[in-house]
């Protein structure tokens, strides 16, 4: 537990450091709700009605931009063997990189949404569903994330392939999370059973994301 | 604690996150999810929905209506329990009729009507042969099932 | 094990316990190609051996598969420790310590925190880090980030953790590349210490290095193909 | 003896009457079937003669998701037992079942367009068929992008196994959820609520695919085990021994 502690707070940290990227996660989140804004028109009733789903985008494109960062440079710079080698169970390791980059790169983001919900004039019944939704769903994508980095840390320029990996295991997340976000908006009675069903996708990736994640950072490793 | 007690741990943990993630979308499952909104799902709405919404339901008999006689269409869209009106300006599609299920994408206006600006036409399970179809409507033994599946 | 060791004050016996290693006909491939074929010999405590070999003759593959990161195709390999035999993969990591080529080290991480975060790992009590400190003389280094660090540094900041981990068993892949003479020789020192601490190493180099008593053994072509 | 096949040569021989039959087949069951789908089977009551677009369209959805099981049952059996001929075969697999997911996805919205009315809806069996097809894809290119096939074989597999949550999701799609999308016509408690008539044509194009599946599968697998053999002699390099000095 206290070396779990131990790379989760060493990840954090380094994410955060200059260089770390976990900034940059956020302002790809902030560029990509502006793009979206941009195109979509100063309409403020076709904006708000996107609100949601564009936040809920952009979560996820920061997410797949930021996915190579979690095992390559571990990998590049030898660390990843001093984490294999010093691993009772590899396992809690990848859970511990995965919640790492939550930390880092999704929980900044989220703290965002308000600010960025106001500029999308998102109506104010939508904020705590968003809200509820990006937080249940959102460490799917980081440990879906973590299985498709551990599958491609051996490979050089792998952030597209990293990409085409995780985003189809990305989409329960993402429908189910929009379709939360806005039946808690419509004050629909689905709110509840689609936020379980967003909480069902981080759920069942808590148990193979650690698991195949392990295994394919065995097999790069040899 | 051994490596084998943290295995024991994880491999629970594991189960538990398994379990308790079947147990979500069993709890999910008992209350539709739906592609669309039932008549009477709009009508439970504390809020109507903002932006385009989808119904689904059966085209009520005998609701069909060109009024002016321009391409513009109205017609009732039904569940078992309530009724929505719906106006749409465009090409139907071929399986469209009354009795038919349809799933309708458009604005919900305040006085609770849809203005569409999709109709879709949804097909059952059922297929079978024209001729044998109509012998058996002459012959009585025909039930209208075309209901949406559920 | 670690109640030992903490109750032990002096520095001498940083090691809790001794480890023997013994291959026995251990052949390895990599990409379905055989790099190894019958490797055989043992290293007991207190021993060196400098494994040394052309490029590409498989010592980085040797070390790699003694230290569990790559299966072994046939043959046996077994580390001795005390009455118990281990020879699955994760099971002999405890006994083994391995610095491959890369430093594992984090630039944006000060010497400090590179150590401290190794100890986590390692379980390691925090005096260890000052003793790996002063071992490859980083103590003015200390809270410099490992970014502004010469390629030679690095290195020694990298086989720092040797110190931190305190495993019987060390393997080196290439130690002295990049390090000036004076580091080489605090190398040597500690390698000696170690062993008569009644550690065992397995040294992969190209470069020269004066050990005391190391067996020399070479990775050649087999003739046979 | 089975490892004996990962020899092209030999894995030729051994398949080569397997292929035949399964290559005569399909020509004669695609034969019959477009014959009985186009010209001698009913229009429907409902859709007129849009309904033969289903003999094309249902086979391949199904191949679809066959072709994928029998992609991840392989990966599992590589994966375990280390097979080269279990990797090869669900490394052949791929392309061919991503084709059929193609053909479901195509041919389901030239359906579509006429019968409901759009080209593509959202709903969960169509959303759930394409996130097959994006599967298949990511299968395919992380074979490309790993050098070392056995590592590329394991890592697949992975992905594979993985990803076979989402054959569950869209077998049952049509009754988990509302879906705009019809409900299960063949198998299904009850009987097929398709008339005879046209179970016929359907039935025949369904052995038709089958028969084109393990048609295509047997020269690609040869083909892989050619170049992996290839690719096995270009790398033989030296195997080297340790001796002291």
């Amino acid at each position: 537990m206290k070396t779990f502690l131990a790379i989760i707070l060493r990840d954090v940290t380094l994410g955060f450091r200059a260089g770390g990227g976990a900034t940059q996660a956020a302002m790809f989140f902030a560029l990509v709700s502006l793009v979206f804004a941009l195109a979509i028109g100063p309409e403020p009733a076709r904006l708000s009605a996107l609100a949601a789903p564009i936040l809920w985008a952009g979560a996820l494109l920061s997410a797949l931009v930021s996915l190579d960062r979690i095992f390559q440079s571990d990998y590049e710079d030898g660390t990843l063997d001093v984490l294999v080698e010093t691993a009772d169970l590899l396992e809690l390791r990848v859970l511990a990189k995965a919640a790492a980059h939550w930390l880092s790169s999704l929980l900044p983001l989220i703290v965002a949404v308000p600010l960025f919900a106001l500029l999308l004039n998102l109506p104010v019944e939508g904020y705590w569903p968003l809200l509820a939704s990006l937080l249940v769903g959102t460490p799917a994508l980081s440990l879906i994330g973590a299985l498709a980095a551990a599958l491609t840390l051996a490979l050089r320029r792998a952030s597209i392939l990293v990409s085409i990996l995780a985003a189809p295991l990305y989409a329960p997340a993402l429908i189910f999370g929009v379709g939360a976000a806005e039946a808690g908006a419509a004050g629909a009675p689905s709110f509840v059973p689609t936020l379980l069903l967003v909480a069902a996708s981080s759920l069942f990736a808590l148990v193979f994301a650690p698991l195949a994640g392990a295994a394919a950072i065995r097999f790069n490793m040899s | 604690m051994t490596r084998k007690q943290k295995r024991g741990v994880f491999i629970g943990f594991i189960f538990a996150a398994a379990a308790l993630g079947v147990f979500a979308v069993l709890a999910s499952l008992n209350s539709a999810i739906a592609y669309f909104y039932t008549p009477s799902d709009l009508q439970k709405l504390a809020k109507p929905p903002a932006g385009v919404i989808r119904l689904g339901g059966l085209v009520k008999q005998g609701s069909v209506a060109y009024p002016g006689g321009s391409t513009t269409v109205q017609f009732v869209v039904a569940d078992k329990f309530a009724q929505t009106r719906v106006t749409y300006n465009g090409i139907l599609p071929d399986l469209f009729r009354e009795g038919q299920g349809v799933v309708v994408e458009g604005k919900l206006e305040p006085d609770g009507s849809v203005e569409a600006s999709q109709v879709l036409a949804k097909h059952d399970e059922k297929y079978m042969p024209k001729e044998l179809a109509d012998a058996l409507k002459k012959q009585g033994v025909w039930q209208e099932k075309n209901a949406p599946h559920s | 094990m670690n109640a030992a060791l903490e109750s032990r004050p002096d520095r001498q016996s940083r090691l809790a316990y001794r480890a023997s290693l013994s291959l026995r006909a251990v052949s390895v491939s990599r990409a379905g190609r055989r790099v190894l074929a019958g490797v055989t010999f043992d290293l007991s405590p207190g021993e060196a051996i400098i494994l040394k070999g052309a490029n590409g003759s498989g010592k980085t593959t040797l070390l790699r598969a003694i230290a569990g990161f790559l299966p072994a195709e046939n043959g046996a390999i077994e580390v001795q420790s005390g009455e118990s035999t281990r020879s699955s993969a994760s099971d002999r990591r405890a006994c083994i310590a391995y610095c491959g080529h890369a430093d594992a080290v984090k630039a944006p991480m000060t010497v400090r925190e590179n150590l401290s975060f190794w100890a986590r790992l390692y379980g390691a009590p925090e005096r260890r880090i000052a003793e790996a400190l002063a071992s490859f003389a980083l103590q003015a280094l200390a809270d410099t980030h490992a970014g502004a660090l010469s390629a030679g540094q690095r290195r020694r900041l990298g086989l720092a953790r040797l110190v931190i981990a305190a495993k019987p068993i060390w393997l080196l892949d290439e130690p002295t590349s990049s390090m000036d003479a004076a580091s080489s020789a605090r190398l040597v020192a500690l390698i000696e210490n170690h062993r008569r601490e009644g550690g065992a190493v397995l040294i992969a180099t190209h470069d020269r290095i004066e050990i005391e008593g190391a067996r020399n053994f070479v990775l050649e072509a087999l003739e046979t193909a | 003896m089975i490892a004996d096949l990962a020899n092209p040569e030999r894995f030729e021989r051994f398949v080569k009457p397997f292929w035949l039959t399964a290559s005569a087949l399909a020509v004669i069951l695609l034969a019959l079937g477009f014959y009985f789908g186009l010209f001698h089977s009913p229009a429907d009551y409902q859709q007129g003669d849009t309904v033969r677009i289903m003999y094309v369209h249902v086979p391949a959805a199904m191949m679809s998701m066959a072709c994928y099981t029998a992609m991840a049952v392989a990966s599992i059996v590589g994966f375990v037992w280390k097979h080269p001929l279990a990797d090869v075969a669900a490394k052949a697999s791929a392309p061919i079942g991503a084709v059929f997911t193609a053909l479901a996805l195509v041919t389901g919205s030239l359906w579509g367009k006429p019968m409901w009315g759009a080209w593509w809806v959202w709903d969960a069996r169509l959303t759930s068929e394409l996130i097959l097809f994006f599967i298949y894809i990511g299968y395919i290119a992380i074979w490309e992008a790993v050098d070392d096939k056995i590592r590329a074989a394991r890592l697949a597999a992975i992905v594979a196994i993985v990803g076979f949550v989402n054959i569950p999701i869209i077998k049952f799609s049509v009754d988990w959820w509302n879906s705009l999308h019809q409900g299960e016509s063949i198998f299904r408690r009850g009987g097929p609520t398709i008339d005879g008539s046209m179970l016929l044509p359907l039935f025949l194009m369904i052995g038709a695919y089958m028969m084109v599946y393990a048609a295509l599968l047997v020269p690609a697998m040869k083909n892989e085990l050619s170049a992996r053999r290839i690719a096995r002699l270009e790398r033989m390099g030296g195997v080297s021994g340790v001796r002291p000095e």
